[in-house]
Order: structure tokens, then sequence, then C-alpha cells
């Protein structure tokens, strides 16, 4: 039986934000794409193409090098009543756009007494891993979950590369979803009638009884190969999609270590003041009585992203790390 | 400064009406800026305090120019523009005071005035940060087909941001009907004109960027006026952005605290001896439209109207601190 | 300050120093010690609250002849003479 | 008639000097005018009046700082249309602060306590709340962590049916149940005892020891004193029980799965009978530190928190050794059951006057009995010999407690 017959179909994550976008340009006149290399490129990372030639450059405009200005313009479109999609090529780039995001798209709300909310979208891809070094390789969604009045989604599966976008749109508020740029070639099976996903909880994504690995997107692949390893020595992984760092769904991951007493936290960003240190005081704070073991972090090493391949994997987690630590934590009184 | 007049936009002698209208828009920012300087020193407005002293032509005569379904967006600098908008004096001070019936609920104060009822967008208090946020509001209305205008302040400060560049970029690519309005006051915080721009002549930045810009006399009303209705009817007609250098100056300090050492005492006589609302007022009754008396009323109806303002803000309330969460999100609301 | 002032604030300390006990049920003649479950502790604090309350110091050496309420009102009253 | 104030230019602007009076009495003045300059902390600030009206008088003299919201001037205004607004700080007014407030005695740095060495037990958050669970001594249950840290899984195979007394106690037997908290007692010095009893080979010692040296000198002592500071006899007798301790040191530590362990510090537990049952036996923490006087004022404390239920888990936990004094109550000799895991009691009856021989003299001296339980596992009589000895040489020379 072959996976259409069982309405199931084979796609990347690049095609499922494609769909995405499709959908929502379909479905909602208001809803526009712009960014850098959107329309006449096809995206940079080939997440927009074709899309100029279904819909036009009005609802597929690139727009020149101003990150801040076409963030902010996507925030005043917002507040003028259209559904900007705007795409940040990298989260390297919104650095230049942050004036905007942080100090108008998160406080306009607030600072109106509620008045004008922005309803807008911002995509940017995230992560290293492919070489690209320093001014390219950042992963700072961590970082944006510190914000008040924004929202932070990190699609790591093909599911919710395709739903998240929809339910995002839906949100009167600004939200920033982060795509990881390691995962657009990924490949996957969809259910043919797949469509927009909740945006407010965390996931299981594998069950088990020992550990909790706590994680988001690209880590949620590192850490299911880790619980593979681990399942062949008898430690029974549990693997949670954090999806959503801002609101954080404490809730799910909570449960967990009530049930496995170890809580292992991968995360692609470092260490110092980042997400994973938020999570790991949240456990402290309401799971401390259920802790068999430290909570322990696995993230990338404090330094720059280096260049040559052995540093990069080096710098970032990687399953082995994650087996040695989880073992390490299980192992002393399994 | 030699401040040219562009040609086109000679300014027509208004009748009594509106030589009435214009000199009561005035008068009563006037009298808003005198009272909030008076209510800071008492302790009863805190944080940031920028007053527009010398700048009122620049307000009441641009907005003349802009309809009801108009946008504005402004700078940190902005009670005159909130109040020719016609936010009213009370909401305004309200805000100021911190109170809850503010026009932002008192979470934004002076530098943060918001008001949806006339579309008025702020109150943005990081220079140069509003103006990609007015050609998306224009953008929006390209897309959706309306004719109308956004109209965004700024002072020559912005210029030199990033944004201002990228902004102006921006609206002329894609033709969306911005009027930007470059507040010159010639002075960045401290800092002046010729210490902040390698090109003192701001006109002719925007015009880098095929803009049809045109600097007009920000100290007299009737010109200003006349500059603004000829670039909004120019967008409103599908022309694409327009932009103003008003060419102005602020009789008071940057902001409260502020010891003024960056500019002689004599520079602000001069400029002083060019207030809008004197001359304006001179050249009125020069002419006879507008008699002593007019005057008089205008200023006696202005000052009732901000002690009324005063009284309101100070009779209302303060929001529960149980709700300093709230409006970080929406609240039930649907995009 | 009378004996029946006197006896009144040495109940109010006893009643302190034993919450769970009555003192005023004692027996004039009852050995305080013995009927309250007083140990020396609580005897220590016992002549601390009569300091404060009545100013008199009870040196140790008077600590043996001070084993009943009558006693013990009997002291005080001529040391407060 | 209108007060003129120094104004309140910012929120950091807290006083300002008058440099100048630009107006003097009689002058008229306009609303905007300018008619005082005051230096600020950033600068000189030209100050404007909000009335038109007349300088009625000018209050401060140049030179002189004041606090925003001084009254500097009466402005004597005609026909007033307007009132001036009232200076009251509409939230909190910012308090002008003194010239640097004068230094206050610094606060002694807080002495930090040497932790104490001996049963730091290093367990999980998880594994503690087990063991309270299931009642499990966590000084009993050997870590298979990182340096012996106690995990759950160590609780639970400790707690397993292997070693019965780590059974949750049993229900109350039936019949007319007592309060509760006296019920739980019981049947906390119930496992308690019943385990020593059955796990230790104790020992027992008796010594008389002559107490004449001691009292006086303690008499005379507290004679000196205001009542607030006397010393109960007690107390000395704690004292010599730490220093003997100090020649024999194995009677103060733990026996644990087999071994012996030494402490270093003496968290000297003291039993405490509750007036309404039961007894407890509180630490005094880090008894060998301190002197008599502290001794009492720990003492005292500890009985007083012991009664109203407030004691630390540590001083619960955490003894290294017991002592029993039941004088009070006129019995000579005590012998006393050693609280596990610990190694040794010791147990004080009353002083009694009885005829003492010294020096081929016989005479009438105030003895006190002493009696050393102590665990046959971790010591022999030998030692405890000593440490009796030790104890009545120590309480020769009182004025060396």
């Amino acid at each position: 039986m072959t996976g259409t017959e069982i309405g199931l179909r084979t796609l990347t994550y690049r095609d499922a934000v494609r769909e995405a976008i499709r959908e929502a340009l379909q479905k909602d006149e208001r809803d526009f794409l712009m960014g850098e290399d959107v329309g006449h490129y096809g995206g940079c990372f080939a997440v927009s193409k074709g899309l100029l030639e279904e819909f036009g450059p009005e609802r597929i405009r690139d727009t020149p090098l101003s990150e801040s200005g076409f963030v902010g313009a996507g925030i005043g479109a917002a507040l003028g009543g259209m559904r900007p999609i705007v795409e940040v090529m990298t989260v390297n780039f919104s650095m230049l756009a942050a004036d905007q995001i942080i100090n108008n798209a998160s406080v306009y709300l607030y600072m109106s007494g509620g008045q004008f909310n922005v309803p807008l979208v911002i995509r940017m891809a995230t992560g290293g891993g492919r070489q690209l070094a320093a001014q390219h390789s950042r992963c700072l969604e961590g970082w944006y979950a510190h914000i008040p009045g924004i929202k932070i989604l990190s699609p790591a599966t093909i599911e919710d590369a395709r739903g998240m976008l929809w339910t995002a749109l839906e949100d009167p508020d600004p939200v920033l979803i982060f795509e990881n740029s390691g995962l657009y070639n990924m490949e996957g099976t969809l259910a043919a009638d797949a469509g927009p996903v909740d945006i407010h909880r965390a996931r299981v994504r594998r069950a088990g009884r020992d550990v909790s690995i706590i994680t988001y997107s690209a880590g949620l692949f590192k850490s299911l190969e880790a619980a593979q390893i681990l399942a062949a020595e008898g430690i029974e992984a549990e693997v949670i999609d954090l999806r959503t760092l801002r609101p954080l769904d404490e809730g799910t991951f909570l449960d967990s270590v009530a049930r496995t007493h170890r809580a292992l936290i991968v995360d692609e960003g470092w260490r110092s003041g980042g997400i994973s240190a938020e999570i790991a005081s949240r456990i402290m704070e309401g799971a401390f009585y259920e802790l068999d073991a430290p909570v322990a972090r696995l993230c990338s090493l404090e330094a720059p992203m280096p260049y040559a391949k052995h540093m990069e994997t080096a710098v970032m987690p990687q399953a082995d790390r994650i087996v040695d630590l989880a073992r390490r934590m299980v192992g002393a009184h399994g | 400064m030699k401040t040219k007049q562009t040609a086109k936009a000679k300014a027509a002698a208004p009748d009594r009406a509106h030589a009435l209208h214009l000199l009561r828009a005035m008068t009563r920012i006037r009298r808003l800026e005198e009272k909030c300087a008076e209510l800071y020193s008492a302790m009863k407005i805190r944080g940031f305090l920028h007053l527009y002293d010398g700048e009122e032509a620049v307000a009441v005569g641009v907005l003349q120019a802009l309809e009801p379904e108009d946008a504005v967006v402004a700078t940190y600098r902005e009670h005159a523009h909130a109040l020719v908008r016609g936010v009213p004096p009370g909401s305004i001070l309200a805000e100021m005071y911190g109170k809850q019936e503010g026009c932002s609920r008192g979470r934004g104060g002076s530098m943060h005035l918001f008001d949806a009822k006339t579309r008025f967008y702020g109150g943005n208090a990081i220079v140069g940060g509003g103006l990609p946020i007015a050609v998306g509001l224009a953008l929006a209305d390209k897309m959706q087909g309306r004719q109308r205008v956004t109209c965004c302040f700024f002072g020559e400060g912005a210029v030199a941001e990033g944004e201002f560049h990228e902004s102006l970029n921006l609206a002329v690519l894609w033709g969306v009907p911005v009027l930007f309005v470059c507040e010159n006051n010639l002075y960045a915080m401290g800092t002046a004109i010729q210490f902040e721009h390698a090109v003192t002549d701001i006109a002719r930045k925007a015009a880098c960027y095929n803009l049809p810009s045109a600097p007009v006399d920000g100290m007299d009303v009737l010109a200003v006026e006349a500059a603004a209705r000829e670039a909004a009817a120019a967008i409103r007609a599908g022309g694409g952005p327009r932009f103003l250098e008003c060419r102005t100056y602020r009789f008071r300090a940057h902001s409260m605290y502020d010891a003024e050492l960056y500019r002689s005492k004599d520079e602000v006589r001069q400029w002083k001896k060019r207030c809008p609302i004197a001359t304006f007022t001179q050249r009125m009754k020069r002419r006879g439209v507008l008699a002593d008396a007019d005057v008089k009323a205008i200023e006696a109806d202005a000052a009732r109207e901000i002690e009324e303002a005063v009284a309101f803000a100070e009779a209302c309330t303060w929001e529960p601190p149980e709700d300093a969460t709230r409006f970080v999100y929406s609240e039930g609301r649907m995009p | 300050m009378n004996s029946d002032d006197i006896r009144t604030v040495v109940f109010e300390i006893l009643r302190r120093i034993a919450p769970e006990s009555d003192p005023s049920a004692l027996d004039p003649n009852e050995n305080i010690r013995q009927a309250l479950d007083i140990d020396s502790f609580d005897a220590l604090n016992f002549f601390v609250r009569v300091n404060e309350q009545f100013g008199i110091s009870v040196p140790e050496s008077d600590y043996g002849g001070l084993n009943t309420v009558s006693e013990i009102v009997g002291y005080l009253s001529a040391r407060l003479g | 008639m209108a007060e003129f104030r120094m104004p309140s230019l910012g929120s950091d602007m807290e006083a300002g000097t008058l440099i100048e009076w630009r107006v003097k009495p009689g002058d008229r003045v306009q609303r905007r005018d300018v008619i005082a300059v005051v230096e600020t902390e950033k600068a000189a600030i030209e100050i404007e009046v909000y009335e038109d009206g007349i300088v009625e008088a000018l209050l401060v003299q140049p030179g002189r700082k004041v606090a925003v919201g001084t009254v500097m001037a009466i402005i004597r205004t005609e026909a007033a249309t307007e009132p001036p607004v009232a200076f009251e700080p509409s939230s909190r007014p910012e308090p002008v602060k003194k010239a640097a407030p004068e230094k206050k005695a610094a606060p002694e740095p807080p002495t930090i306590q040497a932790p104490p060495e001996a049963p730091r037990i290093k367990a999980s958050p998880y594994a503690r709340r087990l063991a309270a669970e299931r009642g499990v001594d966590l000084r009993r249950v050997e870590g298979t962590g990182p340096a012996g840290a106690i995990g759950a899984a160590d609780v639970q195979r400790t707690a397993s049916p292997t070693t019965p007394e780590a059974k949750p106690a049993p229900p109350p037997p039936a019949g007319k149940p007592a309060s509760d908290s006296r019920a739980a007692m019981r049947r906390a010095i119930a496992a308690a005892m019943a385990r020593s009893k059955r796990e230790i080979p104790h020992y027992y010692l008796q010594t008389r020891i002559d107490m004449r040296r001691t009292l006086d000198w303690l008499a005379a002592e507290n004679l000196r004193r205001p009542i607030q500071e006397r010393i109960l006899p007690v107390v000395p007798l704690i004292r010599a029980v730490v220093l003997a301790l100090g020649e024999v040191p194995e009677l103060n530590g733990f026996w644990i799965d087999g071994s012996h362990r030494i402490a270093e510090a003496i968290h000297l537990g003291f039993v405490i009978n509750l007036r309404q049952g039961g007894l407890i036996a509180p630490a005094l923490l880090n008894a060998e530190e301190k002197r008599l006087d502290e001794l009492m004022a720990d003492l005292r404390d500890l009985i007083t928190r012991a009664r109203s239920g407030g004691l630390r888990s540590s001083e619960m936990t955490d003894a290294t050794i017991t002592v029993t004094s039941l004088g009070d109550l006129g019995v000579e000799t005590v012998f006393g059951i050693i609280y596990p895991p610990q190694v040794a009691l010791v147990g004080f009856g009353k002083i009694i006057d009885q005829p003492w021989c010294e020096n081929g003299m016989i005479g009438v001296r105030p003895i006190l009995t002493a009696t050393l339980s102590a665990d046959h596992r971790a010591t022999d009589g030998h030692r405890g010999g000593l440490f009796l000895d030790a104890l009545g040489r120590r309480l020769q020379e009182p004025s060396k407690l």
C-alpha cells in the first residue's frame, strides 16, 4: 500500500512552509508575503518559489535590503488592516530590525492602552550547522522569547511547519516563526488534509519513564536519535518538543519531570541567560521535589560559530553528547 | 537660515472664520504646553516631557490638510498633533497624570499618546522608528484601494537614522500615500544640525529618493497649510509620497531638565520674535481680519478649556496595579 | 499592692510558663513544681518574670523556701512591703 | 497670593541651589517670565513663573540649596482667575535625600558557621521526599550517585521489606487514640527506642561526681549576675560533656551501615520533656564552639522553641550525642537508651548531699550521679570509663569551663 492510498504524502519541510503560505494567501486576501528575495529569486531557501507567478508582485513583495524599514512597514500594514507575513531572511539580519520588533511591535498594544494590536507574522530562518560561520549561524529565538508582547514559535516537524502559520496569522498579536534552516530539506509524510495546528502546547514526541529531554526545533531530532540509542540500553527517555518558546507551556514539561524525575534540556542557543536557563528555573520552581538529579543542560558552547566542520560540530549539541549526559543522569540511580 | 518658500505654495489670505480657527488651534497648544510645564514642576506629570512651544504652526498648518479618515504617526513631542487631530485635552492631560481615563490608559504618558478614534498612531519615542510604520499604514491603504493619507512627523534628528532612508526609499519604490513632515527645529536634543548632518539641507536628501520635496517656513502657519494641502492633494491624486521640510524652532528646552548649554539666549530671543502665534495675530489684525477682542476671547477660551482639562485629569482614577500585565497580548480580539 | 494582687500576678506568670495548667486551682500549700511539672528551666523563667513584674531579684539562696503559692506570695509581700 | 516653589525639572532632580533672583519685591511679573536662576546637577537653569502678579516677598537667599517644592517667593496675584496647582505630588514624591546619611555602625558581618561536617547528606529532592513519606532515615541509605549522593532508587531499595524497621509506621492500636500528634510522637519514640534496643548492644557505666566546687562557683557567679543572666546547673554539665568528648571523641558520632563514623562537630542533643507528653532531643549545634553563657542562651532558646514547636530541621536531625538530665524529678540515676544512629547517651540524676571521702576526710558533699550509655560496637568500656573520668575531672575546675 502506498502513502497516497492511506491519505499520506511525502514532502519536505520547505514544501510544507510553502503550502502554508499559499493556503494563507488563498484564504485571506489581506495576507501577503514580503521580504528580501521572496519574489523573483524564489526565496533564499526556495520556500516561496513559484508564488510570485501565482499571486503577483503586490502580494509576493520583494523588498530592498532594509530590514528595519520593511519589518516596520509590516507593522504599519498590520495596523492598517492587512495580515502581512514578513520574511526576514535569517535571524542574523533580524538584528537590523530589532528596533521595530522589540521597540514597536511588542509594545504597541500595551503603550496604546489596548487600542492598537499588531497582527503581524514574521518568519525567519535560524540555526547553525551549515558551515556558515559566525554571522550566519545564530540561534536567537530563545533570546527573543525574553520579550513580552510577542509570541515565539519554533516548528520542528513537517506538520508544524505546515500548520503553525495559519494559527499565527489568526493571532491578533505579533508572532515570530523561527524555521531552522537545517530542516528545510527534511522529508516526511503528512496527512493529505493536514492543516492548522495549535501553537499553545508543547508535545511529547516520545514517551519514556527515565529522563525528560526538553528541546525544540532541530534539537528535537538529535534528541530523538539519542533516545533511540538510550532505549537500546534500557533507558527510556521522554522527548518533549516545546514548539512555542513564548508563551512557554511549562505544564507539559513539569508533568513529564514529575514522571521521570530527571530533566535534560537540549538547546542550540547559548547556555548563559538562554531559554534553557528559563526552563531550568521553571523546573526548580514547579517540580523541585520531583527531581532525582540536578537539571542538566546541553547547549552550544559559548563561542561564535566557527567555520570548520569539525569545530562547528563540536560547538553545537549532538546526539552522542545527549546520550552521554542522559546515561550519566540515569545510570547513577538506575 | 534663509527660508525660501515654494512658489506654488503661496498662501491665500484666510477668511475670518479660518483665521479664528488657526489662531485658536495654535493658542490651545501654547496654553496646553504651558500648563504641562507647570504641572511637571509641581510633580503632577513625570517622566520625560517635551514641549512644542514655537513649533505650533507646523502641527496646525499640516493637519489642516488631513481628512478624518487619514492617519497620523508622530514623535515624542506630540501633544500638539494629538490636540489638533481632536484628542480631547482632558484625555491628553489624564494620560500625563497616568490616569486610566488617559488616551493610553496611563500606560504611555507624554511620549506615547495614542487614539484609535482619530487614527492617531502615537507618540513614538525611538527617533526614526515611526517612519517605517507610516510606510506600512500607507501600504495597507494602497493595497486595499483606499484614498487615505498617512502623515508622518519626525524631526531632523531622525533624518540621520537609517530608518529614514529605508522608509523614503520604500515609500517611493512602492508609491505609497505618505506625507513625510520633517519638523526641522535645528537641534537633535542638544546637537545642532551642523554637527549632525553633512548636508544640512534636509529637503535635498528627500529629493535623492525621487521624492518630491520642498522646504517651507515652519513659523508661518499659512505657508505650512498651503504646502501641506498641495502635497496632500498630490498624494490623493495617486502621486505617491510627498515630503515637507518645515523649518521651525522650539522655544523651550528639549525636555524639562535641560540647561540649554548648546545654544545662546540671543539665538532663542531672535527666534521668539518670529513666534508663529504672535506674527499670525499681527498679520491678521493688520489686514483687519481679526480684532483684539477676538484674540482675547480665544485666549480666555483656551485657558478655560485647559483648566477644565486639568480638573478632569485630577478627577480621573488610577488603574489597579493588578492590571499591569493587561494588554501585553490582546484580550479575545480577533484579527 | 496587696496579697490578692500579688497572687493574681503570680498566677498570671505561672499560666504563661505552664500554659496547659490552671494555677488558680492549686492548693495554696501545694508544691508548685510537682503540681505543675515545673523544671529548673521553668523555675528560672518564673523568677525572671517575677523580676520583671515586681522589680524583685530573688537570689538563688532563697529558691529553696519558695515552693508553694502561699510561700511565694508571702515572700513577695514582705519584699514589697 | 501664590507661592513660587522650587520646581521639579526631572525625577532625578531633588534640590536646587538658588543662584540669583531676576526680580525684587514689588516687581510686576507675568507668567512665563524667568524670575530666578537655579543651579542643578546638570547646570544653571532659568526658572519661570506661572502666575501674573507682583512679587510680594523673596523667601530664599541666593546661594541656598533647597529641596524641590520649597516655597521660594510669594507672588501677589491680581484677581486670580485660576487656582494655583496644588503642590501635592500626585504619586509618590521623591524625597530629598539628606546629605549623605550618617554612617551607621557597620553591622557585624554574619558569622559564617562551618557547615556541620558529619551528617551532611547529599540526596536528591525527590529522594528526600520519598524518604520522608516512607519513614526512611537517609543516614541509613547508601547513596550510589555521584559523590555518594542518594537518589530515589537508593531510598526505594532501603525501604524494601528486607529492612523491617523502615516499614511505614503501623496504624495506632485500636482503642481510644491519643491525639494525632501525640500518637505520632509516641510511635516515633517507640520505633527509635525499639530499634535501639534491638540493634545497639548497650553498655552502661556510672560514676559519682562531687559537685561542690562547681555549685559554689556557680552560686557565686549567679549572685553577681542579674537574674536574666543566671546559669542553670545543667549548663556546666553540658560544657563538661563537650570538653570530655574532646578527650574521647569516639562517643560523638554515628554507627551507620556497619561502620563507626566519628563526627567532628558536636551537636549535642538535649532531651526536653514536653508537658503535654512525649519528649524531643533537639541539638545544640556546634556546642564545641560555645562557652557557658552562649550555651545557656542557646539552651533557653532551644527549650522555648521546642515547647512552642519552632525547631529547625537541622536541630531535629543532626545531633551527634544526647544528654538527658532527670535531676529535677529527684531521680538519682539515669540509664538511658541511645538514640540511633548515635553511639552514646549521657545521663544526669539529681544532685544530692551525701557523705563523701576526700583526702581521708569524710564530709557532706553535693553528689551527682552521671551515667554513660554507649554502643559497644563503636566503643568499649575502657573508653567510656575515660570519658566519665574526664567529665568528673572537668567539673572540679569550674572556672576553666
